[in-house]
């Protein structure tokens, strides 16, 4: 494939793309250079995908589309027909969530043929499929399996493979990673990132996530809400980045946190003690027996008062379930929790006194609140946990909680769609502190959040915390984020903590394999 | 059984497969029914087939003439002919008769009919155990004797007028010893048709029995089709799936087959007296004067031609107007609201009072039902409509005898003896009348036993027992091309043999 | 997240054109059919023979039936019937099944398992099969049309209250109020409850309709209304016989359900269309990138 | 997977069970005497009490259940008050009527939706859509007794072309059972079939939104051929369920359509059967056609394990 780097594989000029009359890209005009790594980042809704699926052809049919994009020098066909021989064999595509993306009731093998079929036809195909697979890593037994069969990394190989069938000129990559967990992550984009070298292969690789981007992109379009507000070399988008909205994103990539008052932790606040809890498998009156799965196996741990204690593990590890155990939405098949000389553990229901006790703050600020239900009637229930409150008392309290977290309580009358995720996840954690909680469990607080807002969230729990003497047990799988927040880290897999040590100390010196790994996938700055 | 199903219904899908050629040959018109070949509808199917040993008028209306056949049998007129019986002696005191058998006669199944088979069809119907619906028919027999092979005496208890068209009917048809039991199922007669197969749900067919001693018959086949839905009854007669509706469920329609000449519509007369039926003994219908009030208030026109749209006759006593006995009393209670009212406050009811009517599925019942509840609105009777199936109506009204009012007809020919009991749904107890129905059986001379009867017509219709409303009509259906159909029926029955097709 | 926004379904609701169109014609026949409550042109309990097949005229704008009676009075009070056995069907429908698919969701479990394979159960039952089994207890009426088409009902709101229940619960804010130590009931009733209630408003807008076609086709083969009282079907049935000589007198009925049904099915089609999040994917494609 | 079958099929058993108890004791708290009904209005109460010993109706209730169940599973429902022949045998001889007249409801149904569901999705929003939908509109609102009554005035009243029910058994003449049943079978499937479309349509809309046919489109089929190839079968999943739910209302049905043609159907029978108040048979014919929907359900249930992949591992 004779190429030329000099000219533009892809070439946009004036796109605008509506729906209905909403506009969803205004005036987007940028070009991507034959055999460069070219990355597009945009928080959500900015219309980054919508970008891709344009270059592709593949806007949905509700879409208004003016403006002209040219690929290999000439604009891309209106035509379904002629677009869909372009597709494939110039332009391959991976997606987000590589489940939705594969057909659930086809082999994956037969799916990776029928692309091959398409630009090869019958000829020797079985050599092609094996030559494909090797490159993409996965073994031949795979072949047969259906989507489900596979974890998420094999089945984003296997787009990969579907992908790379037609042996296209440009790859594009939208969000490619964001379904997958962090090890996962690191072998996927490196993995593109090789394959693009050995094939000389053009790409557009779409992302949220500037750590990501920047560690594949030479160059980077920065998208929002439809407007493309700059395009420059990685370089120097971090180090002279000309944009306003271009700062945030790289100064919330740094993840820079206001530091951390130093904080004294005293007594023991809260012990869990050989926690298990495992998971019956199989439908009622069924006859199949499967072992049961144990998602948390022999836990124990301890967390001081007013300290921020982090549980970091790949998903699935269980560290989910433990949290929901800590606060009584789970019971533990053995094992107990001691909060202040109280211990539960196995009760279905908490006793008030050490549910008040106890809050938990939601990974996703979207579904936390009842739609229908004002903001100042949600952050109100916990209330039901202190007896004998009086009214004023309850609104003073309430009061109190909203700004805390800096915002207004005229906001307590409105409902939850009036407000933006980081205020939702603001009103979140009023809502945990209504009862002044001892112990806090935050899962997964900023990842459903846009990057922009991460660091303001993660300061105001900082705040909080030495304001009113919270302890934080802080979930996630991000070792970046809480590298910053947490006095202690626990490392946990596969139901067990296997590791806790001290932020900066886990990171010099990681014990166990997982550690290792977890911080191997993180993908550094390096700017 | 449900191996089985199955197994045959994998025989079906093989079917299915091999004629799909066939589905080539579904649309084109199925073959003219022969000229030998009949399909008629009935609206009921009956529960089997014994005429001997159920009430059901759909047994009558398939195996009587056709299948089984008693001594004498009652023409289209109501005559009663030699059968298997060719001539009978009657005794000078009327109480004992002799018959003279037919000669040759054998049952469907090849046995021989003879005297025996008689003496065994009487003393089972006379049997206590007996299970058939006229019992009245036979305990009047004192004793029934073969003389020799070919003929037998019959002896009574007393005179009776009607004996020789009561042993005429379907409940007296002769079956042998042999094939008694069976007959529910399998029935086997001494008929000019065979049974040939029950398609329950469906249909009986007969076919013409090539052994039968009697006039020839020209049909070869009949079909009598099951459909209880006058609409279906409607398109099947116009689709040409049927040759004829001997009894057409759907008067309304009549108009549609009138003014089409691929058919001809036959009005007759059934025995079937539609009556307001009044439970005399509940009060206020226990007052004559309320009961007058009722017959005033009611507009026979008006009911005939709303329920049976204009086919039937007025009638205003319990007696068919076909009936040489039968005199006219529609005018003894005219229409007549103000008297109604009039009455109906001197019974002490100047506002009416409240009742209720239980209507049987027919649609003389069920229409003729709101009809009258409009017209006794009229006089401040307020009626609610209670709609039954027969099983409640027989249990509810007819055992229980809790009911106020319903509506019926009584389709027993002569029947006017059902006001001598005291017993019967209607709780009508009147000593005169028992006496002069006791006087009317006794007597056997024509003059005097008419004489009787129109004062019991008399008797009936100023008692006002009960609301007297028309005559049911025969309202039959057929091929214009059809002849010797039953216009009448003055007996339940489908006299196949003399039905041909003409060109 | 399109049907978690709380708004005024109605309101929204009224700008998409087949709604409109769908929610003025059944209120068209539902006005004409509570005004029979108080008022007909004729009384329908006076039958006048006399003056039967009566054609289109002023005094009788649709003519008169067999009996005499008025047809714009007859299809009134008919409507009226229909209305009210379907109607009250999905009242049933919804205070029974609705509780039972929101105590199936909320507990899960062994109770959820037998709830459900109940309701699926019942759910394979028709209307038809119900009215069996109460026609042959209690005798045919409008009253045990309207109480099997209730039973099929139970089981159509308990499966979709049971579905949306599940799929908000997944949602966080559910966690929320358990935390705050409110029972599972109280959870149902109070956070559950309202955010599904657009679904099941559009449900009961498909069972007003089946419910209406139900009920003909019970009093159709006697298992429903019974005379004096009328209903749509039962004035179908009843004119069935007459087809060939008197039409009107069975297309009436038959168009006035046919009209009903489908304005009924479009409004309920429209706001479907309002509430589904699907519509809503296409244009926020991109939300998840 | 075998084990989700026998799981399947132990559901089905336990809810024939079920069944049964609640239809046995609804019927039982009837009014009426069997025996009195067998033997007639004038029955002396000795014989009455004779055969009430005789029917087993003097045993306590439970055992009456029991002794029914049992029965049940030997297919023994037994013998019909009115006809007097055993239930069994009549339910038997009716299902060759009333299976065949669903089934092919059903075949015509699928024939007719589907293909115009996949059209209407196909032309998603231009003029042959909205035709369509109007037509299944249309299709849902008439109710199927009347659209029965005007294909009879049409084809067999004017054109002369097909009987108006008029059901010769299968062994006499195939084809004019198979004749008998054409008309039938249409006006049963008619609302099924324009529900099928509807949903079908709405399925393969949902499908084309769906990201592997994206993905299909990327790998550089046509929009068309997408769909086709991908999206169909996975439009097919939901359907069967409805299938399954469709052949129960279309067994259910035939009680209505059984009484505009004049078939010899089980629903025919359960009418007679309540009219005439014999509730031997209409209990024998309601767990009859709860079996066969519950069995009707179970197959779908199963056949949905056998074709989706994602079920055929699971517990």
């Amino acid at each position: 494939m004779p190429q030329d780097r000099t000219k533009n594989i892809v070439n946009i000029k004036e796109l605008f793309v509506s729906f209905n009359i909403r506009p969803a890209l205004d005036n987007i005009s940028f070009s991507i250079k034959r055999g460069e790594h070219f990355g597009l980042i945009g928080e959500s809704g900015s219309g980054k995908s919508l970008t891709a699926l344009a270059i592709a052809g593949l806007l949905p049919p509700t879409a208004k589309m003016i403006g002209t994009i040219e690929f290999n020098g000439r604009p891309i066909p209106k035509n379904d027909k002629q677009m869909s021989r372009i597709r494939g064999r110039k332009i391959g595509m991976i997606f987000q969530e590589p489940m939705s993306a594969l057909n659930p009731l086809m082999q994956v093998g037969k799916q990776i043929i029928e692309a091959l079929k398409l630009h090869y036809g019958e000829e020797k195909i079985e050599e092609r499929l094996k030559k494909l697979l090797k490159e993409v890593g996965l073994e031949e037994k795979h072949i047969k399996r259906y989507p489900h069969q596979l974890s998420g990394g094999q089945r984003q190989r296997i787009m990969i493979a579907i992908a790379l069938a037609g042996e296209p000129e440009l790859l594009i990559c939208d969000e490619p990673t964001s379904a997958l967990d962090l090890i996962t992550q690191a072998k996927i984009l490196s993995l593109l990132n090789r394959i693009c070298e050995q094939r000389n292969m053009t790409l557009l690789f779409i992302s949220h996530d500037l750590a990501a981007v920047s560690s594949l992109c030479q160059r980077v379009g920065v998208l929002k809400k439809g407007v493309l507000l700059e395009v420059a070399e990685i370089g120097k988008i971090f180090t002279n980045a000309k944009n306003k909205y271009t700062k945030l994103l790289v100064k919330s990539a740094k993840l820079n946190i206001s530091p951390l008052k130093e904080i004294s932790t005293r007594n023991e606040l809260f012990s869990a003690h050989n926690i298990v809890r495992k998971f019956k498998q199989g439908k009622f009156l069924s006859f199949s027996k499967k072992a049961p799965l144990i998602a948390v196996n022999n836990v124990s741990f301890t967390i001081k008062s007013s300290e921020s204690v982090a549980l970091v593990g790949p998903s699935g590890c269980g560290k989910t379930t433990l949290a929901r155990m800590i606060v009584g939405l789970d019971r533990a098949d053995s094992g107990n929790f001691c909060l202040e000389k109280n211990i539960y553990g196995k009760q279905k229901k908490l006793p008030k006194n050490i549910r008040r006790d106890l809050a938990l703050v939601f990974q996703d600020p979207f579904s936390s609140f009842n739609p229908r239900q004002k903001i100042g009637h949600s952050i109100a229930e916990p209330l039901r946990l202190l007896d004998g409150l009086s009214n004023i008392e309850k609104s003073t309290k309430i009061i109190r909680a909203i700004e805390s977290v800096g915002l207004d309580k005229s906001m307590l009358n409105r409902y939850p769609h009036e407000f933006s995720g980081g205020q939702r996840q603001r009103l979140a954690i009023a809502r945990a502190l209504v009862t002044r909680p001892r112990l806090v469990v935050l899962d997964e607080p900023v990842s459903a959040l846009d990057v922009s807002v991460r660091g303001e969230i993660l300061s105001l729990l900082n705040n909080l915390r030495s304001e009113f003497a919270i302890s934080f047990l802080l979930i996630s799988h991000d070792l970046n984020m809480v590298y910053a927040v947490a006095d202690r880290i626990m490392v946990m897999n596969a139901g067990r903590i296997v590791e806790q040590a001290e932020p900066k100390k886990l990171f010099s010196n990681p014990q166990h394999e997982i550690t290792k790994q977890l911080l191997a996938a993180r993908i550094n700055i390096n700017y | 059984m449900f191996s089985l199903v199955f197994g045959k219904f994998f025989l079906l899908f093989r079917n299915l497969i091999l004629s799909i050629s066939v589905i080539f040959l579904l649309f084109t018109a199925s073959a003219l029914a022969q000229q030998s070949e009949i399909k008629l509808g009935m609206v009921l199917e009956p529960p089997h087939l014994d005429p001997t040993a159920g009430a059901a008028a759909a047994i009558d209306e398939i195996t009587y003439l056709n299948i089984f056949e008693g001594l004498t049998k009652i023409d289209a007129n109501g005559a009663v002919l030699p059968s298997l019986a060719t001539s009978w002696e009657i005794s000078d005191d009327n109480l004992t008769y002799i018959f003279k058998l037919k000669e040759g006669v054998k049952f469907h199944d090849g046995s021989k009919f003879d005297a025996e088979d008689v003496v065994f069809t009487f003393e089972r119907a006379m049997a206590e155990d007996s299970v058939n619906a006229q019992k009245g028919i036979f305990s009047i027999i004192e004793e029934v004797r073969a003389i020799d092979d070919m003929s037998v005496a019959i002896t009574l208890k007393n005179p009776s007028g009607d004996f020789l068209f009561n042993i005429g009917r379907g409940d007296a048809v002769i079956v042998a010893k042999e094939s008694a039991d069976n007959n529910k199922v399998n029935p086997i007669g001494t008929g000019p048709f065979k049974f040939v197969r029950w398609d329950r749900g469906s249909r009986v067919i007969l076919e013409a029995y090539e052994n039968y001693k009697g006039d020839a018959v020209s049909l070869k086949r009949a079909e009598f089709v099951f459909i209880s839905d006058p609409n279906t009854a409607i398109s099947a007669m116009l689709a040409g799936d049927l040759d004829g509706f001997p009894m057409f469920p759907a008067p309304e329609s009549l108009e549609i087959f009138a003014n089409d000449d691929r058919f001809k519509v036959v009005v007759g007369t059934t025995e079937g007296e539609t009556i307001l039926a009044t439970n005399n003994k509940r009060a206020p219908f226990n007052d004559i004067r309320v009961r007058q009030a009722i017959a005033h208030a009611i507009d026979r026109k008006a009911i005939i031609d709303g329920a049976m749209f204009g086919y039937g006759t007025p009638i205003g006593s319990h007696f068919a107007p076909h009936h040489p006995y039968y005199v006219d009393k529609v005018d003894i209670y005219p229409f007549d609201l103000e008297k109604a009212r009039q009455l109906l406050a001197e019974a002490g009811y100047p506002n009416g009072f409240k009742a209720t009517i239980k209507l049987p599925p027919p649609s003389y019942a069920r229409r003729g039902g709101q009809i009258i509840a409009s017209q006794l609105r009229e006089i401040g009777i307020e009626l609610e409509l209670i709609n039954v199936e027969w099983a409640q109506w027989l249990d509810e009204v007819f055992s229980k005898k809790d009911y106020d009012l319903t509506i019926v007809s009584h389709v027993e020919p002569f029947d006017i003896g059902i006001y001598a009991n005291p017993d019967y749904y209607f709780q009508f107890d009147n000593e005169d009348f028992q006496a002069l129905m006791q006087q009317l059986n006794r007597t056997t001379n024509d003059d005097a036993r008419r004489a009787l009867a129109i004062y019991a017509q008399d008797f009936l219709a100023r008692h006002a027992v009960n609301g007297y409303l028309f005559q049911l009509a025969k309202t039959g259906v057929w091929r214009a091309n059809i002849e010797g159909m039953w216009a009448n029926a003055p007996v339940e029955g489908n006299d196949l043999s003399t039905i041909r097709f003409v060109d | 997240m399109g049907k978690l926004k709380r708004e005024n379904l109605f309101k929204t609701a009224w700008f998409h054109p087949s709604f409109r169109i769908g929610f003025l014609g059944s209120f068209f026949f539902i006005i004409l059919a509570i005004i029979s409550i108080f008022w007909t042109p004729y009384n329908i309990e006076e039958l006048n023979i006399a003056n039967r097949f009566a054609p289109a005229s002023f005094n009788h704008l649709l003519g008169t039936d067999f009996f005499g009676r008025d047809m714009v009075s007859m299809l009134m009070k008919g409507a009226l019937t229909s209305f009210i056995v379907a109607v009250l069907a999905v009242v049933i429908g919804m205070i029974i099944g609705v509780p039972f698919g929101l105590i199936a969701a909320s507990y899960g479990g062994i109770i959820d398992n037998i709830l459900s394979k109940t309701n699926d159960f019942l759910f394979a039952f028709p209307a038809i099969i119900s009215a069996i089994i109460i026609t042959a207890i209690f005798g045919p009426g409008a009253i045990n049309a309207m109480i099997a088409i209730g039973i099929f009902n139970i089981a159509v709101f308990a499966r979709v209250a049971r579905g949306g229940a599940l799929s908000i619960k997944m949602l966080q804010f559910i966690d929320a109020a358990k935390l705050s130590g409110m029972g599972e009931l109280k959870i149902a009733f109070k956070h559950i409850l309202p955010n599904i209630f657009s679904l099941l408003i559009v449900q009961a807008s498909v069972q007003l309709s089946l419910g209406i076609l139900a009920e003909a086709g019970l009093s159709y083969i006697g298992f429903g209304t019974q005379p004096p009282q009328t209903s749509l079907g039962l004035m179908l049935k009843e004119a069935q016989s007459f087809f060939l000589i008197h039409p009107t007198l069975a297309i009436l009925p038959g168009l006035t359900i046919v009209l009903i049904v489908i304005f009924i099915n479009i409004a309920g089609d429209g706001l479907r269309d309002v509430l589904d999040p699907r519509l809503a994917k296409e244009e926020t494609l991109d939300a998840a990138g | 997977m075998f084990g989700s079958i026998l799981r399947r099929i132990l559901i089905f058993a336990i809810t024939i069970f079920v069944a049964s108890l609640v239809i046995f004791l609804l019927l039982d708290i009837l009014p009426g005497d069997p025996a009195r009904f067998i033997l007639g209005i004038n029955a002396d109460i000795e014989a009455v009490a004779a055969l009430r010993e005789q029917m087993g109706l003097n045993l306590p209730i439970w055992e009456r259940f029991w002794h029914w169940f049992f029965g049940l599973l030997r297919a023994d429902l037994g013998i019909s008050v009115t006809q007097n022949v055993p239930v069994a045998e009549l339910i038997g001889e009716r299902l060759f009527v009333s299976l065949p007249l669903a089934f092919f409801a059903l075949i015509l149904a699928i024939i007719i939706g589907i293909p115009i569901g996949i059209i209407a999705a196909q032309n998603r929003a231009k003029f042959i859509d909205s035709f369509l939908m109007i037509l299944a509109q249309i299709g849902i609102a008439i109710p199927n007794f009347w659209f029965g009554m005007l294909l009879v005035l049409l084809f067999s009243v004017k054109l002369s072309l097909l009987p108006t029910g008029d059901f010769i058994s299968w062994n006499e003449d195939f084809a004019a059972a198979l004749r008998s049943l054409i008309l039938p079978s249409i006006a049963l499937a008619l609302p099924q079939a324009a529900i099928l479309a509807r949903i079908m349509r709405t399925s393969l809309v949902d499908i084309s939104n769906a990201d592997f046919i994206r993905t299909a489109r990327a790998k550089g089929l046509t929009k068309k051929q997408a769909i086709w190839r991908h999206g169909v079968r996975n439009a097919i999943l939901p359907i069967m369920t409805i299938l399954g739910l469709q052949f129960a209302f279309l067994i259910a049905g035939t009680v209505i359509v059984e009484n505009v043609f004049y078939l010899p159907g089980l629903g025919k029978l359960i009418f007679i059967a309540i009219s005439e108040r014999d509730l031997i048979l209409v209990r024998g014919a309601i767990i009859i056609l709860i079996l066969i929907v519950s069995f009707i359900m179970m197959l779908v249930d199963i056949a949905y394990q056998l074709i989706d992949p994602r079920l055929r591992l699971r517990g």
